[in-house]
């Protein structure tokens, strides 16, 4: 593959796509598909064919459009969107091209849900096929990759990844160009890159949704890293609970491999990279580095002290750079488009746009992407819709089980990643769960801590035993059996825990339970001296209906 | 001043400690000279007096009974000291724990048993689900493990207590000992 | 590289002390008679740094960290006990009693188990947590050993020692979490097992009475080391 | 010295084997291809008996105990048959505020099992997921391998009630 020959495949897509005059998108990312989306996508198939209108109209299957809550998605040529679209719609739809919209069926776009958001990292999710390597070309793909190779050397793209102030996604926040830089310096045999896909925060689906919607720019971000600091191997490490984001990435792999974007002397210079996929096993561990590693040397997910760290002793004990998926998948456009660019949106120390999964009791649960530094009440109440059925907002999760929750005083506050860590929380990887005075403090804190259990490795004992103690304590607050030196031993257990466990999870283990005494220290109260649960949800009769 | 009141309480351990205690032997004029044995299964008492100094309580909480007594010495006693390993951890006793009351009970009246076999229901008390250190259910003052803690231990401790000084028990004894 | 400049000279306890660069703080320690508490750790085998009862502080870091990874560095200030080291290595002991059901009284290591003395040595009277008193078993298939999962507290020496010095790889853990339990082969009797070589090693290094040899009764299990640092440097000496 | 132990040859003559080999051959029989070779044998087979364990163990020369300790440290591996049906209830935390513990509960009931486990008649297999990723559509359930968002108490009860047929 040549620069040439990539601005040839670009070219001859593009005239291939002007020939249709209209065209229907489709959603078929996972969200939509479990709405059925792939009856609609074949009924339009199907339609289009008897009408025989195929030369001109593209019946195309994309990712993530976002408003997951009103899937199944489908996007026409005439910029009309439409929400729970079934197969018996396909008919009308075809009709409506160019002329009148459905109007039942009709999505409203000029609502904040839309109009707030700045798309970097899903700009072609919900635009491209997925599983087609010449849609991602056409749109500039890989072209990032080939101003890489053909005009920068590696230690001019780590100055723009560093311009840019982009931070790592996954949750922590370490500089992405930093992390470069010192995997670059390191020395070693042979260098590795792993792409970490092992989105394990209950509440988080933004990595999966990349993944399904636009895999090829995770492998440029890989590719340019790789090129970035010296690395001939990467891996992808994915859930195996995500089998149409393995299957759209291998497929990917595969395309890339055909057209010479992965494999020897690509564009015709020295650098050559293989990336081979990781099924990840349902272990959250694995999210931590270190333990991520040596999963995937094919061991237990347990996690090791650092120093050394993987950038220096890694993979197989090489210098091994990690970012997760959404990491890589903002690489290209600050390739293309300079480091300085990128840093003009967000806030002065979380530059750029994050993408964030809305869901629990929000209107509009699904995926946005939006520049740092939003409010949270924006998130919420514009972007977000608010809580519906008229309830009251009560607290906003971010972080998943390493995170905390946020109460309604937080809500003036900038969405960066200071500013949630001194609420008590973290960014972590972009999950944001809405809860409304239906559900109790207690009970969130108690299902983060059987989370926090159940994955941790058993290997350091502060974690091992600690989250035993604080979920039997969490339980017994919400049988209204605890006493105040439960309440204590909690308290004291928590600080055990964040000081002296091995790694991440044990460290961060206890901020859903230090978050929601801070701020629900009410709640507490109420289980332990009351025995009430003032939500209503401990101790209650099972069986309530579900909605 | 008066003598201090002291008492000796035996929950579900094997006795041990009481005989540790015994085995303070000539020591035991001493702890008599400064204070009265006012309840103890080796005095004749019959019922927990009030307005305890020091109350020594041998074995874990296992049974309904054990857990009553142990809440009326702590509503009469000043300082309640955990004394044994049985009284601190469950020790032997709580090794029945793992596997529930219902096989510790056919072991116990129906499998070993010959004559009349069949769980009781009256005058033995009924176990509690597990049984479990004094200190889950009581605060308890001063930890004396050991099984049994040795006489110069227990006399150590009483010493101690009895001249108003807290013991430092670490160095002297320890679980098992 | 010069000898001179991989000597690195640190403080611990106030002490000036000096070390080889590739030495942990842990070596340096114990070559100057200072007491750092540990349970997983083993001159002779890997390191793991997963029971946390050698932490220290180490001036100008916030975090705290286990002197038996944690090389030596030039100027290092590290102090190795502390009201608040203390207080942590307790809870952390205290936390290991309530996990499984460790029965002094009646345990074969009772009076030379590392687990007890260290116990003692940090003042725990009583485990202010709950005991869980899980189900655990034993396995005394063995023609000559026995392993009491219920004294278990997961240093993995046993995996280690079978594995770097032995070369068996019998042992290894299974499971996680509060759930873990290190195993022979497929998790299959150790007295089936195809591997062992029945070299007691792992009897040997296990630092409660998990495993012990058959045939003793409480406090007759008395462990013998000296083998381990003689056969690593055996090795040394043919490499 | 690595050649003294030759690759054994498959425990029988089923025809899954072969998908095995090929993920061993691709691995280079190499223990770092242990957990992708679990992946294979779960796909084709369902599940990791002792003897595919050994089996992948040796080929991949890995200590059996080491293989046994990676099956059950990920939670994705079973080493129990899975019934003829599988429901999967997602935990994950947008679900589980949305009503998650309720269906699992009902559907604890009408089954008689608890979360892992499979009915007597090795129809159906009742699973919790950590997150299945389909948060917008809480609470989300798996029925074998189909996804279905927004899931009601009555909805899953009688998606159950049909797999489980008369004898429920």
């Amino acid at each position: 593959m040549t620069p040439e020959e990539l601005a040839e495949i670009a070219e001859s897509e593009r005239v291939a796509q002007s020939r249709f005059t209209q065209r229907v998108n489709v959603c078929v990312a996972a969200g939509c598909l479990s709405c059925q989306s792939q009856s609609v996508k074949d009924a339009l198939d199907r339609e289009a064919n008897r009408r025989d209108i195929k030369d001109h109209c593209q019946i195309k299957g994309v990712g993530c459009m976002g408003l997951c809550a009103e899937g199944p998605l489908v996007s026409t040529s005439s910029g009309v969107l439409y929400r729970k679209v079934q197969a018996e719609n396909g008919a009308a739809i075809l009709d409506s091209l160019g002329g009148q919209p459905v109007s039942h069926l009709v999505c409203r776009t000029d609502t904040p849900f839309f109009q707030r958001q700045k798309k970097i990292v899903l700009e072609n999710s919900g635009v491209i096929d997925p599983e087609r390597i010449e849609d991602y070309i056409a749109g500039e793909g890989y072209s990032a990759l080939i101003k890489t190779l053909t005009e920068m050397t590696p230690r001019e793209v780590i100055d723009q990844v560093t311009k840019s102030g982009l931070r790592g996604r996954g949750g922590a926040g370490y500089p992405t160009g930093l992390k470069w830089s010192t995997v670059s310096k390191s020395v070693g045999t042979k260098k590795y890159v792993i792409c970490n896909g092992d989105e394990g925060d209950p509440g988080a689906f933004m990595d999966r949704s990349v993944l399904e919607s636009d895999p090829h720019r995770v492998l440029e971000g890989m590719l340019i890293a790789a090129y970035a600091v010296g690395a001939s191997e990467g891996f992808a490490y994915v859930r195996a609970e995500y089998p149409l984001a393995v299957k759209r990435l291998r497929t990917a792999i595969r395309q890339a491999e055909r057209v010479g974007l992965l494999g020897s002397d690509i564009c015709g210079t020295r650098f050559s990279f293989r990336v081979d996929v990781r099924l990840g096993a349902g272990a959250f561990v694995c999210g931590e580095e270190t333990a991520l590693i040596a999963s995937v040397e094919g061991k237990r997910g347990t996690p090791r002290p650092r120093p050394p760290y993987p950038a220096m002793e890694g993979l197989f004990g090489e210098p091994t750079l990690i970012n997760n998926v959404e990491t890589f998948a903002s690489v290209a456009p600050i390739i293309r488009k300079g480091g300085e660019w990128y840093a003009q949106i967000g806030t002065e120390k979380s530059k750029g746009t994050k993408v964030f999964a809305l869901a629990g009791r929000v209107q509009n649960t699904g995926l946005v992407e939006v520049p740092m530094g939003i409010s949270l009440r924006e998130m919420v109440f514009e972007i977000g819709g608010g809580v519906p059925e008229g309830r009251k907002f009560k607290a906003v999760q971010t972080g998943g089980p390493s995170g905390g929750c946020l109460p309604s005083d937080c809500l003036d506050m900038p969405v960066d990643y200071e500013s949630l860590a001194q609420a008590g929380s973290i960014m972590g990887s972009g999950g944001m769960i809405v809860m409304d005075e239906s559900s109790c403090m207690v009970d969130v804190a108690k299902y983060f801590m059987d989370f926090c259990m159940t994955e941790s490795c058993g290997k350091c004992i502060p974690c091992r035993v600690g989250t035993y103690q604080m979920h039997r304590i969490l339980t017994a607050i919400g049988n209204m059996s605890a006493t105040q030196q439960d309440l204590k031993m909690l308290e004291e257990l928590c600080d055990l825990l964040k000081h002296t466990s091995l790694c991440g999870l044990g460290q961060s283990a206890p901020n859903p339970v230090v978050s929601t005494l801070r701020s629900f220290a009410e709640e507490y109260r109420a289980h332990v001296e009351e025995h009430k649960c003032p939500a209503g949800v401990c101790n209650a009769q099972p069986g309530g209906e579900t909605e | 001043m008066s003598k201090k009141r002291i008492a000796t309480v035996w929950l579900d351990g094997c006795s041990g400690c009481h005989m540790s205690f015994l085995d303070m032997d000539e020591r035991l004029l001493a702890i008599a000279s400064a204070a009265d044995l006012v309840y103890s299964p080796l005095v004749d008492a019959k019922e927990f007096p009030d307005n305890v100094d020091v109350t020594l309580v041998e074995g874990a909480v296992s049974s309904e009974e054990d857990l009553h007594r142990v809440q009326i010495v702590r509503q009469r006693t000043k300082t309640l000291v955990s004394l044994g390993d049985c009284a601190i951890t469950a020790n032997v006793p709580g090794m029945r724990n793992p596997f529930g009351t219902i096989p510790v009970y056919d072991r116990a009246y129906r499998e070993n048993v010959s004559f009349d076999p069949g769980i009781p229901n009256q005058v033995v008390p009924a176990l509690l689900p597990t049984s479990r250190p004094i200190h889950e259910f009581v605060p308890v003052d001063v930890f004396v493990p050991g099984c049994p803690p040795s006489a110069d231990t227990i006399f150590y401790v009483l010493t101690e207590l009895l001249e108003g000084r807290q013991p430092d028990l670490s160095p002297r004894t320890r679980f098992g000992a | 590289m010069s000898p001179v400049a991989s000597v690195k000279t640190l403080k611990i306890d106030g002490r000036d002390l000096s070390g080889r660069q590739e030495e942990t703080i842990l070596d340096v320690a114990r070559q100057n008679g200072i007491f750092i508490p540990r349970l997983c750790e083993m001159e002779g085998l890997s390191d793991v740094g997963a029971c946390r009862m050698c932490l220290v502080e180490i001036k100008g870091q916030n975090k705290l960290l286990p002197a038996c990874v944690t090389t030596v560095e030039e100027g290092m200030e590290v102090t190795t006990n502390s009201p608040r080291l203390e207080h942590y290595r307790r809870m952390i002991l205290e936390l290991l009693f309530t996990e499984r059901n460790h029965v002094c009284s009646v345990c074969v290591s009772n009076g030379h188990c590392e687990m007890q003395m260290l116990g003692q040595r940090l003042g725990i009277t009583h485990v202010h947590f709950p005991y869980r008193y899980p189900q655990e078993d034993v396995d005394a298939s063995h023609d000559r050993f026995v392993i009491d999962h219920n004294r278990c507290i997961l240093c993995t020496r046993c995996v280690r020692v079978c594995d770097e010095i032995e070369g068996a790889h019998t042992w290894d853990v299974m499971g996680r979490g509060i759930n873990a339990k290190v195993i022979t082969d497929l998790n299959e009797p150790w007295g089936s097992s195809e591997t062992c070589t029945s070299c007691g090693k792992c009897v040997h290094v296990c630092p409660t009475g998990v495993l012990f040899e058959k045939g003793r009764s409480v406090a007759e299990m008395l462990k013998r080391r000296q083998f381990l640092p003689y056969l690593t440097l055996m090795r040394k000496e043919n490499e | 010295m690595s050649s003294y132990v030759a690759k054994p040859s498959p425990p029988n003559q089923d025809k899954r084997w072969k998908l095995v080999d090929a993920t061993i051959r691709r691995q280079g029989q190499q223990a770092r291809g242990l957990i992708e070779t679990l992946h294979t044998v779960q796909e084709a087979f369902g599940y990791l008996d002792q003897q595919a364990l050994r089996y992948v163990a040796m080929s991949l020369r890995v200590p059996l105990s080491r293989a046994y300790g990676v099956a059950t440290f990920y939670h994705f591996f079973t080493l129990k048959p899975a019934g003829q049906h599988t429901c999967v209830i997602c935990m994950g935390t947008a679900c589980y505020i949305k009503g998650a513990p309720q269906l699992l509960d009902a559907v604890q009931r009408d089954l008689g099992i608890a979360p892992g486990e499979t009915t007597a008649d090795k129809k159906v297999s009742l699973l919790t997921a950590r997150c299945l990723g389909s948060c917008g559509l809480a609470p989300a359930v798996v029925y074998d391998q189909e996804v279905a968002g927004k899931v009601t108490r009555s909805d899953i009860r009688e998606h159950v009630k049909k797999w489980a047929g008369h004898d429920a």
